[in-house]
C-alpha cells in the first residue's frame, strides 16, 4: 500500500479510496425485491430465516431506485420483457444483475416450445452472474451472490481505464 | 353414466333435436348444436332437476388440421352433487359459438382464455379481449397449424440456441 | 363527517408491486382512496405449458406441473399423475397411495404455512412470515431427503413415486409434526389474535357464498365463505376416504361469514386438518413394498378423455386430458383454482379502500404460474 | 365507551402476547437458532437438523455429471429429456476397432464425438439418470457421492461456460478410429 503502510498505530488501516469504494458497493449490496416465478419462492426464503441474506450484508429493497442487484428470478416472458427493462433503466448506476434459475439464463425448460418466453435475460439487459439451478437451492443463489461480491471488489471505479 | 343419460333426456323434452346422439352407448358426455346453448345453458342452471350452479372449466379443443376445433364445459352442482361435460362442435373457419358469460360469472374469464387460445369467438360476451398474451400478439397459439413467430417487438424468439444445434 | 368527492383516478398496481403475488397487474379506478373498479391483467408469467405439452410425453410433462403451482408441487402432480392412471386404469401399490397422500399434505401445510405469511407481509406482519418459513424449511428438508429437490420434485410418476422413503424419515416426520403442533399455537397467539390482524381483516372483503359459487371459487376461499365442500371429503379420489378429519369452514367469529380472516382461518385450521391426516397415514402405511412396482413401461393411454378434479391447497384443481391413443398426448388442459379465485377479487374488492386491496389479494392466495400456466 | 377501552386493552394484550413470544424466542435464539452460516456451514447442516443421518440420505439433485469412459451412447438420456438439454453425437465405427468395455463389462461399439450438456437449461428432473443402461449419468452427490462430489455451487460470469462438455476425444482421435482401418484393407 506505498509509503503510508505501517507508519501509523495498529487501529488504522490505510486503503486505496478505490478499494473502499468498491468493498463498501460490495458489502451492501441491496437487491431489488423482484420476484417473477418459481425462483422467486426460493429468493424468498434464501431471505427468510434458514438462509438470511443479511448476514451478507443484502437487504430486499422495493423500489428500483435504491436497490443495486437486480435478481431476474424467473422466467421473463415477452409481455414482462419490457416491463424488466424499464425497472432495470430505473435503477442507479453502479447497477448489477443476476440471472437466478434456468429460465432466466436461458429461457430453461421453456426454450423449446416456448412461443412466450424469452430465451435467456441478457437479450434484454446486461447479465453479470449466471445463478444455474431449477430453482437453484438458496446456497447456489448465494454463492452467486459472494461470486458478485467478488466482481465488484474487484473493480477499481476512480480508476481510469485504458 | 346416469346423469348423462337425464340430462339429455331432459333437454331432448324441452329442446327437441339439441341432443346430438354418441356412437358409442356408454360415455360421460352429451354433445349438443351450438345454436340455442345460451338458452340451455340459462336452462340447467336453474332447473330444479339439474341445478348446475358452478362451471367448472372450459377446455378449447384442436382436434386436428381436418376435425375441426370443439369447446368442452364441465359443469358441476354444489347443491345435487354432480357434474357434466358438454361438448360443442365448431368450425374451424371462422369459429363462433353463444357466450354464457352472463349464465355464470366464472365463465367470463374461461371463455377469454378459450378465444386467447384458439380464437373461438364468444358471441355476446361482454369483455372479448385476449387474456394471456399481449393485445398486439397474432395467431392463435395452441391451435395445431400455428407457427411460432420469429420477432416480436424486436424480441427474437429464436428456435435453436446459439452454438446448439 | 361527510364524504368527500374526489375526481375519479386511474391508478396502476404492478406488475412489479412488492405486494402482488407474483406478476400481476391491477388496474384500479378509485374515488379518492375507495375503489370503484378494479381489473386484473394476467398473462405476464404465461410459459405456454399447455403448448409444451403437446409435444412431451406423458411422463416428460410432469415437472412442467410442478412448475405452474410452485408452491404445491407435489399436489399438483398428484392430480395429473391420477387423471393419467384413471385414463390407462392402472392400480397403484398400497404404500405408494399412502407416501403419495403423506407427501400431499406435507405440501399443503408448506403452502398454507406460505400463503398464511405473506399475508401476514401484506398487512404488515414480518415477525410470523419468518417463523413460518422456518417450518416450511423444515418440511422442505424432508422432501429433500425423500427425492433430493427442495421446490419442484418430479415426485409423483404414473404408477408410482421416484422415491421410496428414506430410513429415518417416519422419525424425523412424527418429531416435525410434534413440534409444529406447538408452533400452530404460537402463530395463532402472534397472528390470529392479534388486535390489529383482526382489524385489518376482519369484515374485508367479504365473499358471499352464492358469488364464490356462480364465480367457480373453490378450495379455502370457498370454505371460508362457509360452503363446506372440499373433494376429499365428497369425492375421495385416491385413499382419501380412509381418514377421519374435519373440513373447516368459515364461521364469521371475528367479523362476517365470508371474510378476509375467515379465509385466513380456514388456512390455518386445514393445517390442523393436515397433521391429521398424515398422523394416520404414518401410523397405517405398510412398512414393506415396491414403489415401482406398477410402473408401466410405455405411458400410452387408450382414446379417449378425462377430466379429473383434486383438491389442491388453492382448491379444486382439474386435468382435462384428451389422449388419441399415442405416447404424447392431444390436449392436457389445466383447470387452475387461483385462476378463478382472481376472477371474482374484481366483484369483492369494489367498495373497499386502496390499502384493502392487497390484504383482500393476499387472503385470496394466488399463484400467478398457475394462473398463467 | 366501554367497548373503546375494552379494543384498547384487547390490543394492548395481544400486542403483548406477540411481542412475549418473540422475546422468548430471542433468549433460546442460541439453542433452537435455524440459520445455516452458508459459506462455513454446508448442507447437510452440522447439528439442528431434524433427525436424520445425513450420511444415508445426501440425495440432493445437483449438476449432472457423465462418466464417459462408462457411456455406450445409446441416445436414451437425450430423449428422456423434456428440455433437451442432452446433445450427444455418437460416431460408427468400423467392426475391428476396439473401443474397450464400460465398467460393468460392456462393450463400446459407439464413438462418443460429443456429448454436451446445457447446464443452464437443464430443469433437474433426474429423469435422464434412470433409463441409462449402464449408470453412467447421474446427478452428482447422492449415492453417486463417491464417484463425483456433491458441487451446486458453480455459478459463473458468463453463460457459455455452463455449457459443460464430457466428450473426451480430440479431433484427431476421431479421424484416427474413423478413417484408420480402411487405410489397413488396402495395405492388405
Amino acid at each position: 500500500m506505498g509509503f503510508l503502510e505501517n507508519r501509523f498505530e495498529d487501529n488504522i488501516i490505510t486503503a486505496k479510496l478505490d478499494q473502499i469504494l468498491s468493498w463498501a458497493r460490495s458489502t451492501s449490496a441491496w437487491y431489488f425485491q423482484f420476484g417473477l416465478a418459481c425462483c422467486a419462492i426460493e429468493m424468498m426464503a434464501t431471505a427468510a430465516s434458514r438462509h438470511d441474506l443479511e448476514r451478507i450484508g443484502m437487504m430486499p429493497r422495493s423500489s428500483p431506485r435504491q436497490a443495486d442487484v437486480m435478481i431476474v428470478a424467473g422466467t421473463v416472458t415477452l409481455k414482462m420483457a419490457s416491463r424488466v427493462k424499464l425497472l432495470y433503466d430505473q435503477m442507479a448506476d453502479p447497477k448489477y444483475v443476476i440471472s437466478m434459475g434456468s429460465c432466466a439464463n436461458s429461457g430453461g425448460p421453456y426454450s423449446r416450445q416456448g412461443y412466450h418466453v424469452l430465451k435467456g435475460v441478457d437479450q434484454i439487459i446486461p447479465v453479470d452472474v449466471y445463478v444455474p439451478g431449477c430453482p437453484p437451492r438458496p446456497e447456489s443463489l448465494i454463492e452467486g451472490l459472494l461470486k458478485l461480491q467478488d466482481k465488484i471488489r474487484k473493480e477499481r471505479p476512480l480508476t481510469k481505464k485504458k | 353414466m346416469i346423469i348423462n343419460q337425464k340430462v339429455s333426456d331432459i333437454l331432448e323434452v324441452k329442446f327437441p333435436g339439441v341432443v346430438i346422439l354418441p356412437d358409442e352407448p356408454h360415455n360421460d358426455f352429451i354433445q349438443i348444436h351450438p345454436e340455442k346453448w345460451k338458452e340451455i345453458a340459462k336452462f340447467i342452471k336453474t332447473d330444479s332437476e339439474l341445478k348446475f350452479d358452478s362451471c367448472q372449466c372450459i377446455t378449447g379443443v384442436d382436434l386436428g388440421i381436418e376435425d375441426g376445433l370443439e369447446v368442452r364445459y364441465n359443469f358441476h352442482s354444489m347443491q345435487l352433487k354432480h357434474k357434466i361435460e358438454i361438448r360443442i362442435a365448431v368450425e374451424r373457419k371462422n369459429p363462433s359459438i353463444p357466450s354464457i358469460e352472463q349464465v355464470w360469472r366464472g365463465a367470463n374469464w374461461l371463455e377469454r382464455e378459450v378465444y386467447d387460445m384458439y380464437g373461438i369467438r364468444f358471441k355476446g360476451h361482454r369483455d372479448l379481449r385476449r387474456m394471456l398474451l399481449p393485445d398486439d400478439w397474432k395467431g392463435w397459439p395452441l391451435r395445431k397449424d400455428y407457427k411460432t413467430p420469429n420477432i416480436y417487438n424486436g424480441m427474437k424468439i429464436p428456435k435453436v440456441r446459439k452454438g446448439w444445434d | 363527517m361527510g364524504l368527500v368527492h374526489a375526481e375519479e383516478m386511474t391508478l396502476n398496481i404492478g406488475p412489479q408491486h412488492p405486494s402482488t403475488h407474483g406478476v400481476l397487474r391491477l388496474k384500479v379506478k378509485t374515488d379518492g382512496e375507495i375503489i370503484s373498479e378494479i381489473t386484473p391483467v394476467i398473462g405476464y408469467l404465461h410459459r405456454c405449458f399447455e403448448k409444451h405439452c403437446e409435444n412431451l410425453s406423458y411422463e416428460q410433462v410432469i415437472p412442467f406441473t410442478d412448475r405452474c403451482d410452485y408452491i404445491a408441487a407435489m399436489n399438483n402432480s398428484f392430480g395429473y399423475v391420477l387423471a393419467v392412471e384413471k385414463l390407462m386404469d392402472i392400480q397403484v401399490p398400497e404404500r405408494v397411495e399412502y407416501i403419495r397422500v403423506i407427501m400431499a399434505e406435507y405440501n399443503r401445510i408448506a403452502s398454507h404455512l406460505l400463503a398464511l405469511g405473506t399475508f401476514g407481509l401484506d398487512v404488515g406482519a414480518y415477525t410470523p412470515f419468518l417463523y413460518m418459513f422456518r417450518d416450511r424449511e423444515r418440511i422442505l428438508d424432508l422432501f429433500e431427503i425423500t427425492c433430493g429437490a427442495r421446490l419442484l420434485y418430479n415426485y409423483m410418476w404414473v404408477g408410482g413415486v421416484s422415491h421410496d422413503l428414506p430410513l429415518g424419515f417416519m422419525e424425523a416426520s412424527y418429531r416435525f409434526l410434534d413440534e409444529f403442533e406447538k408452533n400452530i399455537n404460537e402463530y395463532h397467539n402472534i397472528l390470529s389474535y392479534n388486535k390489529i390482524f383482526i382489524e385489518r381483516s376482519a369484515d374485508v372483503g367479504i365473499m358471499p357464498k352464492d358469488v364464490a359459487i356462480d364465480y367457480g371459487v373453490t378450495g379455502p376461499n370457498l370454505r371460508g365463505s362457509g360452503v363446506k365442500w372440499d373433494l376429499r371429503k365428497d369425492e375421495p379420489y385416491s385413499i382419501y376416504n380412509r381418514f377421519k378429519f374435519d373440513v373447516p369452514v368459515g364461521t364469521g367469529i371475528m367479523g362476517s361469514v365470508g371474510d378476509c380472516w375467515d379465509r385466513y382461518w380456514v388456512r390455518a385450521e386445514e393445517m390442523q386438518e393436515s397433521i391429521k391426516i398424515i398422523r394416520q397415514a404414518l401410523d397405517k402405511i405398510p412398512r414393506e413394498g415396491n414403489v415401482h412396482e406398477a410402473l408401466p413401461k410405455k405411458v400410452r393411454p387408450p382414446k379417449g378423455s378425462i377430466y379429473f378434479r383434486t383438491e389442491s391447497p388453492r382448491g379444486d384443481l382439474g386435468y382435462y386430458i384428451i389422449s388419441d391413443g399415442t405416447p404424447t398426448p392431444l390436449r392436457v388442459k389445466m383447470r387452475s383454482p387461483a385462476f378463478t379465485a382472481l376472477s371474482a377479487l374484481s366483484e369483492i374488492a369494489t367498495g373497499w379502500m386502496l390499502s384493502d386491496v392487497l390484504v383482500i389479494l393476499g387472503s385470496l392466495d394466488i399463484v400467478l404460474g398457475e394462473i398463467d400456466r | 365507551m366501554k367497548n373503546y377501552f375494552q379494543n384498547i386493552w384487547q390490543s394492548i394484550t395481544t400486542l403483548l402476547i406477540g411481542l412475549g413470544i418473540t422475546i422468548k424466542h430471542m433468549f433460546k435464539a442460541r439453542k433452537g437458532n435455524v440459520t445455516l452460516q452458508y459459506p462455513e456451514e454446508k448442507w447437510p447442516r452440522p447439528e439442528r437438523n431434524i433427525g436424520f443421518d445425513p450420511k444415508n440420505y445426501n440425495i440432493i439433485r445437483s449438476k449432472l455429471h457423465v462418466d464417459i469412459d462408462d457411456c455406450i451412447g445409446c441416445r436414451k438420456c437425450e430423449r428422456a429429456c423434456p428440455v433437451g438439454c442432452i446433445k450427444i453425437d455418437a460416431l460408427k465405427v468400423p467392426k475391428e476397432t476396439d473401443l474397450g468395455l464400460t465398467s460393468s463389462g460392456t462393450t463400446k461399439r459407439l464413438l462418443i464425438s460429443r456429448f454436451d450438456i446445457d447446464m443452464t437449461e437443464c430443469m433437474f428432473c433426474n429423469l435422464c439418470t434412470y433409463p441409462c443402461p449402464e449408470d453412467c449419468i447421474f446427478m452428482t452427490g447422492g449415492p453417486n457421492s463417491e464417484k463425483q462430489p456433491l458441487d451446486y455451487e458453480y455459478s459463473q460470469y458468463d453463460r457459455s461456460r455452463l455449457i459443460f462438455k464430457f466428450a473426451n476425444v480430440t479431433k484427431n482421435d476421431i479421424r484416427r478410429i474413423t478413417t484408420a482401418p480402411p487405410v489397413q484393407q488396402e495395405i492388405l
